[in-house]
């Protein structure tokens, strides 16, 4: 066990699986010698090589359409998208190619690569480096999408991502880069792809997030916690597919759900979740169930207060909690 | 040009007459099927057959990887795709190894052949070809990355960003364009900025070839050239081959509004295959009576592809969710 | 009044349009001498020349990306992608740049440009031309999605979209491009572009559908109401933003809500409207939120029993509307 | 070059020397002011102002469409925009007339001077001046569409999509290269493949120039002749000015592990703005003590430009839901 920030779990884990399994490979913008503009990959080159370690030109679409070319060749790319904002131009070659090479070959080909990306904002990256793009990727079946919200999970969650035979994007929150370090074991370990995990357990009410916002939760939930209120906290962490039955587990056990995310509220994963509890755990609910989110404005803009504005405070979240405790 | 000259044994020339012949008979069948409302639809090689089987002639099948578009009937048999496979697909049987089923005809796919899976945007498949090529060269593999696409694909993004690539790591990608001077209904000028194809090769470093397109002797050697250049680490090549569309852009398509149909009748009148089919009587590389007996033998294989194909079951509905994810063995 | 295809109706108003506001034009693939290959711009580059109807070079980006220079410098483009499915490329013009223009410069510039494009399945178009694109494009604050099911809200629509000031993605089924024929006025109108619109009245249970599989579950309201079942009908019409109220008042009439459309079912539309009725029609509601859509498969596949496979067939609609009416 | 060469009267000359100091002096106190914690983010133009105000200069400020980069400074202070402005911009103030402080500094954007509004993702931006030359050419005006990006970005799809949709159709872009060899950490061999960037012209049927970006002259009569070209028809230019990136990618990068230093220290003692200097001393343009006097004038608007922008508000949060879609009037 070391103490690690998410990013340096992050790291650990492209090291470690690099490693062991010489056809892995890092390509991206300023990945090799600069290690990343965040440093996820630092010192990566150094160790392993340029061939292994690839500072590929300014174009995401190459970026994502050669690893899928270099998967199709027995290799184990992942990508590194600079900021998320910047996926868009790749987005054919991930939802038309990538999602779909197994499925239109009738799984003669397959296109396991990795396609890790910063997300998120809060960080004063203004409209253009703050973005929350899962809602426009999942939702695409063939793809996976994943977003860890914690170092312990970071780590196992990319190998198991590298070391999948399918497709994953996988959406780092970058405000969490460093905000927390823990515990993370030394030796390579995997966490399945598709499962939420409960995070705290309680019975008044239950809160399903992802992210960063998890952390506005947990710290609401243990502020309630003191007046009395116990709440249930349910990570997602597969955004797609989605874990039904986590899901509705989590909102039976209380009959009284918020949903919370950074991305914009309307369209948002949330929306999805709440689908399937008024579905198939309708008879449990006690209540509407609530949803909190970003703004339904394009993104966090630059200047502090408009940043702060565009996501729910946790004072918000906590009021909202309480009041679907007592209702 | 002589096939001499290019190192082709007389009887590779008959093989390569008689993979075009079959291509195009395998292609009006086709064709012939939709009119009569037996398949839904038809995309063609016709006047492209000497280009593609040309090239392929140049490469190792199985062993280089190739990504094909939707015209590359000649291709894709060249390397060893049956009669057989070709109308599963255009019947959209279980067994058509491109798909089963799921995808339109000549979206070409098969493992054993090293050609990869197609889609139908153009043009994404040549970053995957890089990603080949890529391959090939850190695990000093002797092998090159064949592309093609047409003359309109070549101003998608996936181009540029894909040859760029292959340009600054000297991959060895051969990018082939089949100029047929027509994205469905749009000419050339109105499409392509450069005057020709091969020029764009300059903004990768690459060489750029041009290419008659209606002789397969001379698009073989410009293949094979750049094959082997590829494989001394001299970078890829993008060659672009004239050729001609002789029929209409698809099944769907009517090409009445936008093409001048006395050129077109012109250009059928030029047509590679008669021309070939000459080359080798008056070569006496054949002489007419086993000439005819190769053609009624490959007329022979196409009904035997369409009878085997209609035949054929359609993949079972409950496959219908299979292959999304990796199953567990 | 005119009887109308629905593709006729689009037709009607491009020309329209065009005659009236010399700043509109056309670009896209084989739009010009072609006709578009649905024919849906057919005449139009000889009724009014070849700088009011431009066949566009094969790149899909550049077409939406130069829409939105023109839209900038005055003009109103009407750009079509040739098949819905081939839209990918252009995303980040879509979404990072035409949606957020008015955004980002504070109001200073805009984006009002339309882009045209069939979507939907059902004719034999396989993996890349029947894709159901909408939870792509949905939930991008700045952009408007927008889906007529009929020849008279297909004018309507159109045109209200070019003399909006936002963008607008502008999806038509092309499966009911010939389907179905119906009055139009020969006058140009406008209909708003974000409002949904009752197709039916009824007491018994609520269907929210648009698009083609509006038809399955009018054919399944017709025939349930000779069994005495009376179905309320709503065609969500704008995909995005919704019409929240027209939602909530249809989900509140009946109690009983099915929703139903051709995207996959996970991360499709649907999942927004049940979250926004679980949310705020919660007391209303006399039975869980059933949902129909698309298998979770990357798309319809070509052999026809595959392709028919992918649909839920109008008996299964009906079976689940049945249910819910007796629940 | 000398500037008489360039028909540039010796006023002109002052006047772009001032302007390269004035974007040299708003950039250095932005990074003094991000060092010492008041603004969050830089990124700058040292070394690249000679090339912009050359550029720029050749403009006809508010009838051109220009569509600046995030280097560009230099460009749209030549146009009008000033150094409040600048300031706004950099503290995210609501009088930022680019955006409101919603976007990060140097995305520039104002309509009073048809500066059109950037983002931040490379290359989109080129096919938006495609449109603008597009509107002007058919509505016959005599404007052109500027629109500047890196070397790097060349390589991005919308780049080559958007110029081949401009060299089709002959339309009047001016396509600025500020070639500094840098994307962030990824020097040009390991970025683009082909020697030059202007080289890629070819491939749009444009005219490509390749310009020293340390002479202002060089770049305003290069993009001047460019300008008059456009204007008669003859289509687009694709202008490289070679420039030098003086300082990191942006506040939040350090270029020690990637950047030979040394060299580096080299650039910087050849820094076009000293050059620049001398040379309008050395042609006796300006004596001394104006010299002095002019380059403490620039200190005072600095002074001024900060000492405004920092006092000024924000934006109110209330109005953060504001302007997603067209507002009722
Ligand atoms: C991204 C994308 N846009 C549009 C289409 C529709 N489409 C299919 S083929 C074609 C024209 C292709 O022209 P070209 O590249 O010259 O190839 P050719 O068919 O002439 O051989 C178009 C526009 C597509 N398949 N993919
Ligand atoms: C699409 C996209 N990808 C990545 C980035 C992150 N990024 C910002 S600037 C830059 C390098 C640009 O290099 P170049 O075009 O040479 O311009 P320079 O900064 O050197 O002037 C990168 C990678 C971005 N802004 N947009
Ligand atoms: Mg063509
Ligand atoms: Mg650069």
């Amino acid at each position: 066990m070391t103490v690690r920030s998410y990013i340096e779990a992050i790291t650990d884990a492209l090291r470690q699986e690099m490693a062991r399994d010489e056809r892995v490979f890092i390509l991206g913008e300023d990945v090799g010698k600069r290690g990343g503009v965040f440093r996820a990959t630092m010192g990566l080159m150094e160790e392993f090589g340029e061939t292994r370690v690839v500072d590929a030109p300014l174009a995401e679409s190459a970026i994502v359409g050669v690893a899928i070319g270099a998967a199709g060749a027995g290799l184990r790319p992942v990508a590194e998208i600079q900021f998320a904002d910047y996926i868009f131009t790749a987005t054919n070659q991930i939802m038309n190619e990538a999602a779909k090479i197994r499925y239109r070959s009738n799984n003669d080909w397959s296109a396991p690569l990795v396609i890790r990306t910063p997300y998120g904002g809060g960080i004063h990256g203004a409209l253009y480096h703050s973005q929350s793009i899962e809602k426009i990727f999942t939702g695409v079946p063939g793809l996976r999408v994943v977003t860890p919200s914690d170092p312990y999970t970071a780590k196992g969650l990319l190998i198991a991502a590298i070391r999948s035979d399918d497709p994953v994007l996988f959406l780092e929150h970058k405000r969490l880069y460093r905000l927390l370090k823990a515990e993370v074991p030394d030796e390579p370990y995997t966490l399945p792809l598709d499962r939420a995990r409960v995070k705290r357990e309680g019975d008044d009410l239950t809160v399903i997030s992802y992210g960063y916002t998890l952390y506005q939760v947990l710290e609401a939930a243990e502020h309630l916690a003191g007046e009395g209120i116990s709440t249930h906290v349910l990570d997602l962490i597969s955004l797609y597919p989605l874990d039904r039955e986590a899901i509705i587990r989590a909102a039976a056990r209380t009959g009284k759900v918020l949903i919370v995310h950074e991305d914009n509220l309307e369209g948002g994963v949330g929306g999805e979740v709440a689908a399937i509890i008024a579905e198939d755990a309708f008879f449990d609910l006690d209540a509407p169930i609530r949803r909190l989110g970003g703004l339904d404005i394009p993104a966090m803009p630059y200047a502090p207060p408009l940043e702060k504005a565009f996501l729910p405070q946790t004072e918000e979240i906590m009021e909202a909690m309480r009041a679907l405790a007592h209702f | 040009m002589d096939h001499r000259k290019a190192s082709l044994r007389d009887e590779e020339v008959i093989q390569i007459y008689r993979t075009m012949y079959l291509a195009r008979k395998l292609d009006e069948r086709q064709w012939m099927l939709n009119r009569t409302g037996k398949i839904p639809f038809v995309i063609s090689c016709q006047g492209h057959e000497a280009a593609q089987v040309g090239a392929a002639w140049a490469l190792q099948a199985g062993s280089d990887a190739v990504l094909p578009y939707y015209r590359d009937l000649g291709v894709v048999l060249t390397l060893g795709v049956s009669p057989r496979d070709i109308m599963l697909a255009a019947f959209a049987k279980a067994e058509d190894p491109s798909s089963g089923g799921r995808q339109m005809p000549n979206h070409f796919s098969d493992p054993t052949l090293n050609i990869f899976t197609q889609s139908s945007p153009t043009g994404s498949q040549i970053p995957h070809a890089v990603g080949f090529a890529w391959a090939f060269k850190v695990r000093g593999e002797q092998k090159v990355a064949f592309v093609s696409f047409g003359d309109g694909t070549s101003n998608q993004g996936d181009f540029h960003e894909g040859l760029n690539f292959a340009g600054v790591h000297r991959l060895p990608v051969l990018a082939f364009v089949e100029n047929n001077t027509y994205a469905i209904s749009v000419p050339y000028h109105k499409q392509v900025a450069s005057k020709t194809i091969a020029e764009r090769a300059q903004s990768y470093g690459m060489e750029g070839v041009l290419v008659d397109g209606s002789d397969p002797f001379l698009v073989y050697e410009a293949v094979k050239n750049a094959r082997e250049r590829a494989l001394e680490g001299l970078g890829g090549t993008l060659i672009e081959a004239r050729v001609s569309r002789l029929v209409p852009h698809s099944s769907d398509d009517d090409d009445r509004t936008y093409r001048d149909q006395k050129e077109l009748e012109e250009e059928k009148a030029r047509d590679a295959l008669g021309k070939m089919r000459t080359y080798i009587l008056d070569k006496s590389l054949i002489d007419d009576a086993a000439l005819e007996q190769l053609e009624k033998d490959v007329m022979d294989i196409v009904n035997d592809a369409t009878a085997y194909a209609e035949r054929a079951p359609y993949a079972d509905p409950s496959t219908v969710k299979r292959y999304v994810y990796a199953e567990a063995e």
